[in-house]
């Protein structure tokens, strides 16, 4: 196979793999968005998706820009108000997965989406913690991606607006009723996952064609790699058929008024 | 029982300097049209709350309304940055604004608390964030029964909140339909409050379990008109996912910014 | 996903003696068939939670099956006492029950707060009343931003909750509409879950904001064609209130009481 | 006038006439609910019924036997789940009046609805206190229509179920967000209200043909009446037409399955 693909495509398909079929996945916008409904239209037809709008069980047939956009409802099998969304439905344990994406993410998978620089004197305002906060604390696991990039990929984030294992890697031991947090990181250029130990992000497949140092060099903290690490297997023919026409679709719908 | 007032009486009355004021809509039924008659009525000193400040707090922001804003996730929806709010939080224009910045799970809650006439809300919410550093308003409590500690933050109870709707009856009744957000919640909570609705109808035709807003728990019902725009109304008309997308030009610069404003919010008509 | 299976199966499967079960349906949509089917399979031990026990659980007291129950108001709505919880509780026949009671307010708070995954439910309750006095679980908590004392319970979790709804689709999903009670907090809050359902269709025809229970939150579904009746179901049959009102002759003496049983629930077929 | 009606019937006008118009009143069953619904067919055509089984701005054509008849659900404005009208509805503090009955009432207005006798080993064991304690205290006040009979008042209740002033007439002073309780008590021999200092309950209004000896013989307590004791208006012609046409067609429906 000589398949034709970008690495933002195996990127989402390799993010889209993770999820298996049957998976209750409260999905972040964006990337995790476009990975989950990849899914869902592919191998995990019965995977059910949850955005916070409250749209419960959801089967768009575009992406959605925003998190309520009333695609997500009118194809939802029912829509809940957004206080019972976070406390019936994610506080409440019925979230097996969360998807997330965010703008900096440190060597024990601690998400910042709050700002660069100092928090009295910012030097970028992003946009804020919305659900990440609380699905990373109470879903059963947490899978994230994003691209890879040493502005993404820091030693330590400026800001713990989301908790992965806190800033010692202990930020989970003993805390009840916690899920299990972020077990995979899917990028464009590779597959990471937690130490079992040190709860430290190690790469543990490469994607085709990227080598050790393509990772090194986008990583702000001497990254390791797993004894045995393995290749991504590549996107299929099907896979990349199913991703373009559903981003085709996308952008048509949302050229529109 | 809600009154029938114009949006311009509405927020005359209801609105005053120096108010709390919750404009809610979970991306779905955005009070655009309420927020520019706020604008135009150059409202000052407002702390604005929202769970998620979009474009319209953008633009109250820029326009000098907002003293404090109180928040949890502040973009433009799959396009980016809050250009003006980064503008006022970064650099002070057009005045410096303070900001209190929470969750969704800790602000649906305090909503959802504001309703239930609570002054806190308990949620096992922070788990290992740092947000609790930067907001003196969350605070931790052990649960008597189980010993765990849990999140809670103060109740969310505005002295206005405006929130628009479908439809109401010519009591003033309201049906809010498709995503309702935390609209309801906003309504309750608050001292006064205007719903803006598409249109006046003599039915609602609504299910047994419809979220409906009896008349009595609302201040003021005014008819705006397509007043979700560009957002959305479900049954009505669909979000321009365009205009978003143009806004992050627009509000990038304080000069096309301003001209933006002038030529479309005090230059317009109410509801126009 | 929840399994479609016979009322007889999924009562043995999931109602174990000593559980403790909540059957719910305030007033409307009261599992009837699934209480009788846990009387003839003589499940013994059981906590039985319900805000409104009425004459279901003045059925299963008096058959046996109950060590202890948690509730907010026990009679015959509109009639009367509840004869067989009376005679447990006062003279212990057919043998001596435990009672813990609360407000329909706190036990509202409480099922919420299972649904929403918390060790408590807090409201501003039992202000002056004696029931705190009875009661061990009511306590007091001090909100920490206003100081002042609200009443904290704990949190209600059942192993398993039993509750009637209108119909399921294929897939499992159910649609409870009308007088929809605490039943969906209390499908949310049990470890599992059994309901029961008028009939099974292709599409539930539920508008954008109904009362729909996915069927990934569900353990069981069994038909039970009136499943609810003397309680009602909205949409299908009306309450029979003649009903409630015989019960009253019925249960008050042990023997007429016995021979109802027999006839009615023991020799009964299931759905019957 | 010399209309013919019934003791239960003057109790009923009286405790309906109560009820303002526009009043958002949580209505207990039976009695209060016989009241409410005379109300709304009478002087207070926009007076809003709340029953706690969910149902809001209820109009029933017959009076529901059970808190939760589907009458109240068909014909409310909307209905809601039960933790909302408890939280949003009552403890928010929509409710201005709380129509309550009872099956004993003493002195400071306390109501009992648990038992008669010992809590342990009780004589009589009632239903308990349902909406009760949270109505007689989030509500803005507290109406009360029962029977008099020295069974029901009693000098001191054997458990106070519901706070009306407590056992010393105190039981609400200097409790934040608490409603001004129970205003006025409604029997089949007159009207009661609390004394504004001692909030002990004193006759204000005797029911025509009612004297003095009547309501003492049927109080539990030294009962005080008010220097300005007034006589209660009788019901009028309409009033009770409209009542015995309600109840005539609630027997009717009762009746069949």
């Amino acid at each position: 196979m000589s398949l034709e693909y970008t690495s933002s495509e195996m990127m989402s398909v390799t993010a889209a793999r993770a999820l298996e079929n049957g998976t209750t996945c409260f999905v972040g916008i964006g990337l995790p968005s476009e990975a989950a409904n990849l899914a869902r239209l592919t191998h995990a037809p019965d995977v059910v998706l949850i955005y916070e709008s409250g749209t419960l069980q959801t089967k768009p047939d575009i992406l959605p820009l925003s998190i309520g956009d009333g695609e997500l409802c009118e194809s939802a099998l029912t829509t809940v108000a957004v206080p019972e969304m976070f406390r019936y439905w994610l506080q409440g344990g019925k979230v097996n997965v969360g998807f997330l994406g965010t703008a900096q993410i440190d060597r024990f998978a601690n998400l910042n989406t709050t700002l660069i620089g100092d928090y009295k004197a910012p030097k970028v305002r992003l946009p804020g913690g919305g659900g990440a906060p609380e699905i990373a604390t109470n879903a059963g696991e947490v899978f994230i991606t994003l691209k890879h990039s040493k502005r993404a990929f820091v030693k330590d984030v400026d800001f713990v607006t989301t908790l992965g294992f806190g800033r010692d890697g202990k930020g989970r031991d003993n805390v009840p009723n916690i899920g299990k947090g972020p077990t995979r990181v899917i990028t464009d250029l590779c597959v990471m996952k937690p130490d079992p130990d040190t709860k430290e992000l190690v790469v543990v497949s490469l994607h085709p064609g990227v080598s050790r140092e393509d990772v090194m060099e986008a990583t702000g903290w001497e990254v390791r790699f797993a004894a045995q690490l393995e290749s991504t297997p590549e996107p299929s023919e099907k896979e990349l058929e199913i991703l373009r026409e559903l981003k085709a679709r996308t952008e048509r719908a949302h050229a529109g008024e | 029982m809600a009154e029938f007032l114009s949006l311009h009486d509405a927020v005359a009355r209801y609105v005053q300097d120096g108010a709390t004021v919750a404009m809610e809509g979970f991306t779905h039924l955005i009070p655009f049209a309420a927020g520019h008659e706020v604008i135009r009525q150059k409202k000052r000193d407002l702390t604005l709350i929202r769970m998620t400040p979009d474009i319209i707090y953008d633009q109250l922001i820029g326009a000098g309304c907002a003293k404090k804003v109180i928040f949890s996730w502040g973009g433009n929806p799959g396009v980016g940055s809050l250009h003006r709010l980064r503008d006022a939080v970064e650099k002070g224009w057009p005045h410096k604004i303070e900001i209190l910045e929470h969750s969704h799970a800790a602000m649906a809650c305090a909503f959802e608390a504001g309703a239930a006439g609570l002054p806190l809300a308990v949620l096992r919410g922070y788990v290992g964030s740092e947000l609790p550093s930067v907001n003196d308003q969350i605070k931790f409590i052990e649960c008597p029964f189980t010993g765990e500690r849990l999140a809670a933050v103060p109740s969310v109870r505005p002295d206005v909140s405006i929130v628009h709707a479908q439809r109401a009856d010519r009591q003033g009744n309201v049906l809010v339909e498709g995503i309702v957000g935390v609209q309801k919640e906003a309504v309750l909570a608050a001292k006064h409050s205007i719903v803006t609705v598409e249109e006046i109808v003599d039915d609602l035709k609504a299910h047994p379990n419809a979220c409906v807003i009896p008349s009595w728990a609302i201040s003021a019902v005014a008819v705006a008109e397509k007043g979700a725009l560009p957002s959305y109304t479900h049954g009505y008309y669909g979000r321009s996912n365009r205009f978003y997308k143009e806004w992050d030009a627009i509000a990038r610069d304080r000069d096309t910014f301003t001209k933006w404003l002038d030529d479309n919010v005090y230059r317009a008509e109410e509801n126009a």
